[in-house]
């Protein structure tokens, strides 16, 4: 045998120190860039002004016309997401399906399929808006659509990426033995994906919710937009209530989501038929839900397909071309982009670390109500609180954006990590390890995919995040976008737009590249 | 009656009170012309413009750089049927709590709020005045925020999110009224000269005698009747009085001048 | 014939060779036991046998197909079929699943997802060849629980019809991958390593099932199998393979304690001597005529 | 003593009962083969010999740690020391944590990452013993990568240290399992088929391996087998386990022909008669102390 010959370097070593120091060279100037200097936070003439602030959200508002009207919006807004995810839904699983690489036997990185998805995600959903309201006019139909494109882009791309994070091997072996890649996917991957799948739809229709501030702007009202103006007027006691109804729609969300998460997990009698009357109630009460919100909004989409809506339509998307490409408007939208990538990168990073410490934690229910809290808060509140905190400019935006998505973050990967096969983690732990440790030796290898994918995607959400970022002052794209598209500067706009697209495709492709590096 | 008449306005006040001094407005419109009158509230500028530009409303209450915006966008053929004697000659007003800020000239290096994008009063006026005392907002201070609306503005000044703000005259006028703002904390430091803004518009193509209708409901209103004054008092004027298109001539001008119209 | 590799090569995308100069033909009906010592390439060879993956040398020919070797590793693009094809033949993509619906693999660690049941698991066999509307309703409510639970009982699982697959014991599992393959009913079959998890007498009865099955259907089935006793027992063919190349392709009788012994010694490696190797000396038994009939 | 069973009892949450009336106890330095049919029970024992689960019935003392038996299954809560614990004791948690430590399990089906690197797979055994920082920064630099190689060396299997576990073959995965627990140096191993991926030649080498290592060092070995030449061959002591009960718990010489045939016998069902059973005949020999020398 040989003299112990000096143990081999690990051949991984420098490629990992380049990446290091790759990563702090990037960092660095964005961090510079947001302005970062969470000093500011705890400076205590500043957190005077928060406090005052806060106590002006006391007591919430309850005068019986403010009730009525909130009743009345909470019905809207319910009614919206619900047609808005079920249109969204529609949509998704086909193009989802085109888009995932599950199931492939090449694999693939799509960047046909990609692009699109994120084009339809990409475009703002006031441009969607505005174009729906030459076909439909004001009212829901128009918020409605537009809802249900951006948010069927996401739902497609989200499918896509979870049902490429589960194991692959059940889906192949059914494929070698000649199953199409359709059957493939529903007998190998969606009972592993289930559960993930669902949470996420259901997520996705508490964003709905939030995300009603689009339907203002065509005049379909809800809860999004009494929030907008109860904020912007800084009328605390309207905030109050409408907060604590938005955390009353998230935690029963939540709710909706533990309890599909658990039906998907038991085991089903021992018997043919895998349904029991829970789940037949349930398939029963779904469809009447998105029947009834259509007949409530009174929406009809008969319009879009008329010589006239195409024609307007066209009209509409003719403003945009060219896009101004003259170099000093490039050079302002170069500068956009820096401060977006600055005030986007500081606010995931910050909330992806803090985020998956909220997840970690095996005792769900305190980590849960602060995740839910931090999440049923929107930005745009956040960036009210934040900008008191430290000022207007970009660290405000940076730390609203950072507030918010951590509760989104925080959710998201405790469920990805929940789905994550526990056999590894469980085993280290049977060997005495740390909970920490047999988390990251253990589960993290099999769910990392699924956490960058969340994490880069929610980046790129961030960077689109138009309204708080004026509202703070602290300039990047969505500013830009907004004030362009208010002046009717459809060619400005285009190239914002555009610089978008670029950004959120360029973050898409690296996900999917980095995804598929770890596989 | 079948036919409906569609309104909307720009949202330069919150939506819910836009709607609250529509309602009796609305009515006194509907036994003016035997019509339907649905009121849509919004919340962006673009999408009020955007739908009286496809015909999907009828009547639109406008600022007046969202009706430049309104005759570009419909090539010329909106027609502005009368404003308040009060818009002939309105005024915005730039606000501070800030005691070492007396005049524009000091705002350099400061942060500062405007309301909408669009709105003639928040943004528009006073970038051109700005202009002509020679600050560039983008360039000379220290952050631009856009609070979205009048009374934001105000909001935002008072709770020191911004050095500086400014907002039209009417709105500062009527929160001083209802004391929601603290005179002692919050004043005018400078305010713009005159210029045509708010009226209310038709799309081109609507029915001439209804358009005449609607005309001469706004003329009729009369302070001197009760249920009329109701009606003027939530709108904030003494009375309507006609208007054309040429009176906006100058805000395009001023728009072309601070870069807001190509 | 049922399938031909003719100096097929795999070479993986790290640069690792684990197949190379590979030449084997069977005849339809035959019965192969793969052997050889772990990490020889067994698992590799019946992937490229399953199409599952292309080889990156030489050709291979399965059930009339013939892929030619690429010289990228991945998954092969379309068979091509041999006789030439007419213009108006199906396409290449449902050719190659046509033809993947007649081959059958049991994996070494059954590729089944935990949460699904027993019972959907078997019928998942079927997936190629069921329309598509049978397949589906199939997800609501199992369409075919007789026939499954028919296969089942050869294995001595049926019981476990409606429990759910992560409920099971490894060998239980290991036992619904078999099942999966027998309700196919493919025309080749590649096992690999079927019968690692299961007990002596539950190993040979499985074993026992599989060649019974084949038979009966003039199915081609090919094992890969470290218990060498079963191998020479139940299988008319070995095929040694050691270090990705093929060491020896006799019938069962001629395989010999030396050429066990050289299959399985390391390569000058650190492995510990041993004084004698119990399980070759016992299996003399095994090329006894007798105990051969008691199995197959 | 090692650890003690007593009336150890085990039903799973559907209501299936997996184990009952479990009495064993073992002494420090034993070596323990487990064999039994598909379905026996055999992992469930290890795993509430390892705390994985906790008893539904009976006592377990693991270690000089006793644990209840709980009424409901799950992680057993926290085990008491049979000495009264003082005030001061260290925290339940932590006391769970350092017996875990010193108990090592080898899965059925190797419960590694797929996207881990064999060199940290192999390091994670020692997680419980190890400082935090030293953990931490092993994810980013390996810090005993000459300990894992030594370790793996012994499997044969030095070659794949840098390589990443899923592009191993299944023999090779499974020997990462037990570089592990080999490198973990536990003093109860606990081994469920450790070498069921193997050929006969390394698993025998293997088992040598695990034996050697654990006689060196006093530990106690508890492994299910499947193959029962290996168990008889390497263990002194054999358990028999059936349908969740001790069969019998003999010295490995008096486990004769009969005792296996019961044992594996199916109950009734539909298994195959078989004329003889080529395994269990040939296994003669293991009896001869001869050969088992040449084992352990
Ligand atoms: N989580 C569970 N829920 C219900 N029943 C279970 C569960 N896990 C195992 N069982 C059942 O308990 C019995 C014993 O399982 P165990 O895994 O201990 O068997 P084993 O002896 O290890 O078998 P094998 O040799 O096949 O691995 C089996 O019948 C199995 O189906
Ligand atoms: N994806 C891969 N990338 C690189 N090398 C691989 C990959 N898959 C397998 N190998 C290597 O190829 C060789 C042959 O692997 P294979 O799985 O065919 O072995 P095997 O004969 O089935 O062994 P076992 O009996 O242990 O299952 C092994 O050395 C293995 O490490
Ligand atoms: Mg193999
Ligand atoms: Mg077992």
């Amino acid at each position: 045998m040989l003299l112990n010959p000096a143990p081999p370097r690990d051949p991984a070593a420098r490629g990992r120190l380049s990446g290091a120091l790759l990563a702090l060279v990037i960092l660095w100037p964005l961090f510079r860039a947001a302005e970062f200097k969470p000093g500011a936070l705890f400076d205590s003439s500043n957190l005077k002004v928060i406090g005052h602030f806060l106590a002006g959200f006391l007591p919430p508002e309850r005068g019986a016309e403010f009730l009525a009207y909130l009743g009345k919006a909470t019905l809207e807004t319910l009614a919206i997401a619900t047609a808005g995810l079920a249109l969204a839904f529609v949509l998704a699983v086909p193009l989802g399906y085109l888009a995932t690489a599950a199931g492939r036997e090449q694999p693939t990185l799509n960047p046909l399929s990609r692009s699109l998805l994120t084009i339809l995600r990409g475009i703002p959903e006031l441009v969607w808006a505005l174009l729906f309201v030459r076909v439909f006019g004001l009212g829901p139909a128009a918020g409605v659509l537009a809802l249900g494109l951006t948010y069927g882009g996401m739902l497609a791309k989200v499918y896509a990426e979870i049902l490429e994070s589960v194991d692959p091997a059940p889906a192949h072996a059914l494929r070698h033995n000649g199953a199409g890649r359709p059957l493939a996917i529903l007998y190998g991957l969606l009972p592993q994906a289930s559960k993930e799948l669902a949470s996420y739809t259901v997520y996705r229709w508490e964003c709905a919710i939030r995300a009603s501030v689009v339907m203002g702007f065509v005049g379909a009202g809800g809860l999004g937009q009494l929030m907008d103006q109860a904020m912007k007027m800084l009328n605390g006691g309207e905030a109050a209530s409408i907060l604590l109804t938005f955390m009353l729609l998230v935690f029963a969300a939540d709710g909706i989501s533990g309890w599909l998460r658990r039906a998907l997990d038991t085991p089903p009698a021992a018997r043919a038929s895998p349904f029991g009357w829970r789940s037949i109630s349930f398939l029963l009460v779904l469809p009447s839900a998105i029947i009834a919100s259509f007949h409530w909004l009174e929406i009809g989409f008969g319009e879009l397909f008329t010589a006239g809506a195409a024609h307007s339509i066209g009209e509409f998307v003719a403003g945009f071309l060219p896009p101004d490409l003259s170099s000093d408007w490039l050079a302002r939208v170069g500068l956009g982009i820096w401060e977006t990538l600055a005030i986007s990168v500081v606010g995931t990073l910050l909330a992806a670390a803090s985020g998956l410490l909220l997840a970690l934690p095996k005792w769900r229910a305190p980590f849960s109500f602060l995740l839910n809290t931090l999440r049923s808060v929107p930005e745009l509140v956040w960036a009210t609180i934040t900008a008191l905190a430290v000022g207007l400019g970009p660290f405000a935006g940076a730390l609203a954006l950072a507030l918010h998505t951590t509760g989104v973050l925080g959710r998201l990967y405790a469920e990805a990590l929940d789905n994550a096969p526990a056999a590894p983690g469980h085993a280290l732990r049977l060997a005495g390890a740390p909970t920490g440790l047999s988390f990251l030796y253990g589960t993290l290898p099999g769910a990392a995919p699924q956490l960058i994918a969340y994490t880069l995607y929610r980046w790129e959400m961030n960077i689109r995040m138009a309204a708080i970022l004026g509202f703070v002052g602290a300039g990047g794209l969505g500013q830009l976008l907004y004030f362009e598209l208010s002046l009717f500067h459809h060619a400005q706009a285009s190239t914002v737009i555009i610089a978008m697209l670029i950004l959120s495709i360029a973050v898409d492709q690296t996900s999917a590249w980095l995804r598929q590096r770890l596989r | 009656a079948d036919a409906v008449l569609r309104v909307s306005a720009i949202p330069d006040e919150a939506p819910t009170e836009l709607q609250r001094k529509f309602a009796p407005l609305g009515k006194y419109l509907e036994a003016q012309t035997g019509m339907k009158v649905v009121f849509t509230p919004v919340s962006d500028y673009a999408a009020v413009v955007e739908s009286l530009a496809t015909k999907k409303i009828d009547l639109a209450w406008l600022g007046g750089f969202t009706f430049v915006q309104a005759k570009i966008r419909t090539n010329g053929t909106a027609i502005p049927i009368v404003q308040r004697a009060e818009d002939a000659v309105f005024t915005s007003r730039f606000i501070t709590a800030d005691p070492t800020i007396k005049a524009l000239a000091d705002l350099k290096g400061k942060t500062f709020a405007f309301g909408a994008p669009s709105s003639t009063s928040g943004s528009l006026m006073p970038r051109f005045f700005l202009q002509q005392a020679g600050l560039n907002p983008e360039k000379d201070f220290k952050n631009v925020a856009f609070s979205g609306a009048h009374d934001a503005t105000v909001a935002f000044v008072a709770a020191g999110k911004a050095e500086a703000g400014v907002l039209n005259a009417s709105v500062w006028d009527k929160l001083v009224e209802q004391k929601k703002v603290d005179t002692d904390k919050v004043r005018v430091f400078a305010t713009t000269p005159p210029y045509f803004d708010y009226n209310w518009t038709v799309r081109g193509d609507l029915d001439p005698a209804l358009v005449k209708k609607l005309t001469d409901a706004f003329l009729k209103l009369d302070p001197a009747n009760p249920e009329h004054k109701e009606i003027l008092g939530l709108q904030r004027a003494a009375k309507f009085i006609p208007t054309k298109k040429e009176n906006y001539e100058g805000i395009e001008k001023a728009a072309h001048s601070a870069g807001l119209l190509k | 014939m049922s399938f031909a590799l003719d100096g097929a090569g795999l070479t993986h995308a790290n640069g690792f060779t684990a197949l190379s100069g590979i030449t084997l033909r069977a005849n339809k009906g035959e019965r192969i036991a793969l052997i050889g010592p772990s990490g020889a390439g067994k698992t590799s060879l019946l992937s490229v046998l399953g199409t599952a993956l292309a080889p990156s040398a030489g050709s291979v020919e399965v059930l009339d197909f013939g892929f030619p070797g690429a010289s990228t590793a991945g998954m092969p693009s379309f068979p091509r079929k041999r006789e030439s094809m007419s213009a108006n033949e199906i396409s290449g993509v449902s050719l190659a699943s046509r033809l993947r619906t007649r081959i059958g693999t049991i994996h070494q660690a059954p590729p089944i997802p935990g949460r699904q049941r027993v019972v959907t698991a078997v019928l998942a066999g079927k997936l190629g060849q069921w329309p598509a509307w049978k397949s589906l309703a199939s997800l609501l409510y199992p369409l075919d629980v007789a026939g499954a639970r028919a296969t089942l009982e050869r294995l001595d699982l049926a019981d476990k019809l409606f429990a759910r697959c992560d409920q099971l014991s490894g060998g239980q599992l290991q036992r619904v991958g078999i099942a999966r393959v027998l309700y196919q009913q493919a025309e080749l079959i590649l096992a690999d390593e079927p019968v690692s998890a299961l007990d002596p007498a539950l190993a040979l009865a499985t074993v026992h099932q599989l060649t019974a099955d084949t038979e009966a259907r003039g199915a081609t089935l090919v094992a890969s199998l470290h218990a060498v006793d079963l191998a020479l027992n139940c299988f008319p063919r070995i095929v040694g393979i050691k270090g990705g190349r093929i060491a020896f392709d006799l019938p069962a009788g001629e395989v010999s304690e030396a050429l066990l012994h050289d299959l399985y010694a390391s390569e000058g490696q650190t492995l510990p001597t041993l004084a004698n190797e119990p399980r070759f000396t016992t299996l003399a038994a095994a090329n006894d005529p007798a105990t051969r009939a008691a199995c197959c």
